[in-house]
């Protein structure tokens, strides 16, 4: 797999730096380039600050900027950032209103976040642990559910509430409270080359696609026949619905999101099967949201996250937001 | 002069870097059959920043450089492997510094992998690290020679194979990750086999 | 290649089905769901129509909204649209003050909104073609320049001229005028599956790559090494300089264009790349923009395109715009 | 009964959709080694709208229904070869409609190639449908038989290979594009072909 690079090593590093350049009114990066955060820091507010592998542009930088995050992490490709950026993203935002983390449900990712939130225990800090995947084993005892594209939903909904003044602990019941109400499944239609590595994570046939994959090239919970585009959309939307369970009267958000390597042509076919399929269920799809946002390198494939919001929520959503990835109202 | 202590450290870091950076390919391609193909980069990524700071570290008492070392791989590693082995060398160091008297290697130990537990929210079986390092504590607690821990380790490594994983990016694939070993319990038998080959060739029996 | 589709004959419908449904807020489907046009028509203003085959997305319909287009013809896959697409465009949208045809200099394209204009001729009708490849042959008798990626750059300050009322004549001279000031080079790592003939359109080794692209998954002007992003945007914007030839004076506008199969990471680190580049040459750049708008389906590729604006063209290019896929301002 | 008129006209129609329907894929390959590899499925989607419409058609006298076919080949067929197969059905229609006395169908098509050259802005040797044009005509002017204007299109469509393209999408290749026989000459050359093999079969001789 060919990749736009100069060295393994300093992608991500050249990467941030074009991002910081590309975006100069809206972000810079924080002491030492550990992290990108916005130009202007607001006062009295809380502090939202995400991170995590690279690999996911544009998340998370992409959505540094009024509306959205603070401060945003970036580790290795695939690999959290390590406690001493979000330890240095703490101190640099924190304007004395206390830090919201928002991470991403992966064990390292959990782990270099607490470990910073410890390391940095002299602010006032809350953790929202996104854990949007859905999760057909249903096991208790394991893991659970991912974080993967409905993250994007938890910070555009969190970082319009801080942007109101919300405090610390309405924000991070804001967060649980989204857990319950966001579900993400994802297709891939093939396996990514880590950059490092310089091997695919999974090889697909022809005629094969992982069902059930999250956003770091990993295999998913099952491997089936390519399909129609329909016959994929209604396998992925059963299983979120019989999850969610939405009721008629609520009042969905649906996006689509691509990996990396789907044309966007494709992720609104795959948007307008989507929608037909809900409004057939009897269901209401009242917000859309469809693009390249939450990505797994150049992985082809994508994901559909149905959420089920109140109005509340619907007007967090709506609420103007001002980033690099996603910008609308204002 | 090199004193022994700093013989002792610098010997170590040097046993650890090399294990690791031979073996780093083969790590990452165990990753890539059940996790996201980084465990060889990140703990190369890990060992040689722990190594480019040896200068300063055998300078230290060995508890120190142990919590020390803990917290450059913690700084370094990223990822799942980065807190849980600086976890476990900062509770081993601080174990020991905090120890009066005699020096109870064995239960510096237990602390320090019950942390590693905690910090990972896993169990034995899991299919994790942890299943080597448990099996490896065994050893130590009957007081095992260096080559048994050794032997111990890599066997513990092989049988996270049949084991289901419940933690780390493996959890995510169910049924699907049995049959293949654990990255983590993998690197962590070869950090081991590395310490006790080196223990060994220092103080030959 | 697997592409997310029902039936090949349908995907370029359902597709576009898709992008109105999630954008209704911005468009609606003209007459017989030939074309997309703004929801809400301004009067007084000329109306910018442009279109091109399908396979380029978010280009055109993502343009069509406040400060850009009025409407969008979307042919088959690389297929230009028909002339009776476009009449219908035209007579829909036309408000009195005549309508800009956005071409993108390909014979397709050309000849299909020539016989429109000469089949609407009660319109008031003026096309601006679109050349901004570089044409490193030189040659006169030859086709000359394609229309690729510095059409977005087109219909922005088109489009922001005519919402500021500018007239016909003004309109038509401003893009003869930019048809000097913008040049595009694409590179590319692989060929395309054009879907209804499930064949890709060429064939690349690990180590090679199409210098000299055009948006259509067809060879480029030659076949290099691989070569590390360093050296790629050298040779690119060696090109691009060479025909463009900008004064240390000049505010540049650098736009790098992923093709669909480039990750975002990869299209932020050739900015880096080109922007280090021209600076170290003494040029400025004063306005850029980095992502995937002009494709070619899911190609692995990218363009660079630079151009020379004057402060007439930068307040242009600053002025709010309301699309699908380019948001600012307002 | 079907009318003589209608009879030829379905027929015409009726060959030429089976000519491309059978050589579809052919003509997209030429396409995709210097164009973007949709010439087949261009020209078939034209023929089945042609083929849809042949009821209405076959109704219509016979330079009425060129230009008929003509403008339906434009509105559906998209790409280069839209305005250009239309504006030569259409042309030659219109000449054929607005002769008086005797009908000169080597005139009509003369004119008819040069409005196609127009549309194009393209010359002899540009390696396009043209190149199979000019000879063709060059044959009815001088009556040659049908079956060697049907030799010599496909002759001049082979030569289009050692051209270089400098128009439509093979010209931005430059010469890369030599080697190659270009697809709408092709298509031209097999629907020559096919005319004349129906006629043919109506007139033996
Ligand atoms: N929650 C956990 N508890 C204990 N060990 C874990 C846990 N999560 C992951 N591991 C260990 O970490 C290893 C993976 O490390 P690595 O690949 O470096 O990190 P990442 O999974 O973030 O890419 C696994 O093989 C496993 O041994
Ligand atoms: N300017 C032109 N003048 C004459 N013929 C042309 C011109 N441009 C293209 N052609 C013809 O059209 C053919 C390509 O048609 P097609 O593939 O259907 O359209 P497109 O190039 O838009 O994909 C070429 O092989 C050539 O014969
Ligand atoms: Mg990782
Ligand atoms: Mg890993
Ligand atoms: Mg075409
Ligand atoms: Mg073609």
């Amino acid at each position: 797999m060919k990749k736009f690079m100069n060295r393994a090593e300093t992608l991500v590093a050249e990467s941030l730096a074009g991002f910081v350049a590309a975006h100069e009114r809206l972000v810079v990066f924080g002491a030492d380039s550990r992290f990108v955060r916005r130009r202007n820091l607001r006062p009295d507010k809380v502090a939202l600050i995400s991170g995590g592998g690279a690999g996911h542009e544009p998340m998370h930088v992409g959505f540094v900027g009024e509306g959205m995050l603070d401060a945003a992490c970036t580790g290795h490709v695939f690999t959290s950032p390590t406690p001493d950026q979000i330890i240095a993203a703490i101190r640099e935002t924190d304007r004395g209103e206390g830090c919201l983390l928002i991470v991403k449900n992966y064990d390292g990712d959990v782990m270099n976040f607490e470990m910073a939130a410890e390391l940095a225990a002299e602010h006032r800090i809350a953790t929202v642990i996104v854990r949007d995947d859905v999760n057909p084993s249903g096991s208790k005892r394991s893991q659970g559910r991912r974080g993967v594209a409905g993250t994007l939903v938890f910070e555009k909904l969190l970082g319009a509430a801080a942007e109101a003044r919300w405090r610390l602990d309405d924000l991070s019941a804001l967060g649980e409270d989204l857990n319950d109400r966001i579900r993400t499944v994802g297709v891939s239609l093939s396996g990514v080359t880590v950059p490092e590595t310089e091997r695919e994570t999974f090889v697909l046939n022809e005629d094969e696609m992982e069902m059930g994959v999250g956003i770091h090239g990993e295999p998913g919970r099952a491997r089936l026949k390519f399909a129609t585009a329909d016959e994929i959309v209604e396998t992925m939307l059963k299983a979120i619905l019989k999850d969610l369970e939405p009721k008629r009267s609520d009042k969905l958000l649906l996006f689509i999101n691509g990996f990396g390597g789907t044309p966007v042509s494709e992720l609104y076919l795959a948007y307008n099967s989507t929608r037909a399929r809900l409004q057939s269920l009897g269901l209401t799809v009242a917000r859309s949201l469809v693009g390249t946002y939450v990505t797994s390198l150049g992985m082809a494939g994508l994901s559909i996250t149905v959420a089920g919001l109140e109005e509340r929520e619907l007007s967090l959503w709506d609420a103007p937001v001002n980033t690099a990835a996603l910008r609308w109202g204002g | 002069m090199v004193s022994a202590n700093a013989a002792l450290i610098g010997g170590l870091i040097e046993a650890c870097r090399e294990v690791i950076a031979a073996n780093a390919d083969h790590l990452s391609e165990l990753d890539r059959a059940i996790g996201d193909g980084d465990h060889g980069t990140n703990m190369r990524r890990g060992l040689e920043a722990v190594y480019a700071e040896r200068n300063r570290l055998v300078q230290l008492p060995l508890p120190k450089a142990l919590e020390e070392t803990g917290l450059t791989l913690v700084m370094s590693v990223g990822g799942a492997a980065g807190p849980l082995y600086g976890t476990l060398l900062i509770e081993i160091g601080r174990q020991l510094a905090g120890a009066t008297g005699q020096i109870d290697f064995a239960r510096a130990l237990e602390h320090a992998i019950d942390a590693v537990a905690r910090r990972g929210r896993a169990s034995p079986g899991d299919k994790t690290l942890l299943d080597v390092l448990y099996p490896v504590h065994a050893e130590v607690v009957r007081r095992a020679g260096l080559a048994g821990i050794s032997e111990q380790a890599e066997r513990a490594a092989s049988l996270t194979s049949g084991m289901k994983a419940m933690r780390g990016r493996a959890a995510f694939l169910g049924d699907r990750s049995v049959g293949h070993v654990d990255p983590g319990a993998k690197s962590c038998s070869l950090l081991t086999a590395a310490i006790c080959r080196f223990l060994e060739e220092q103080c030959p029996a």
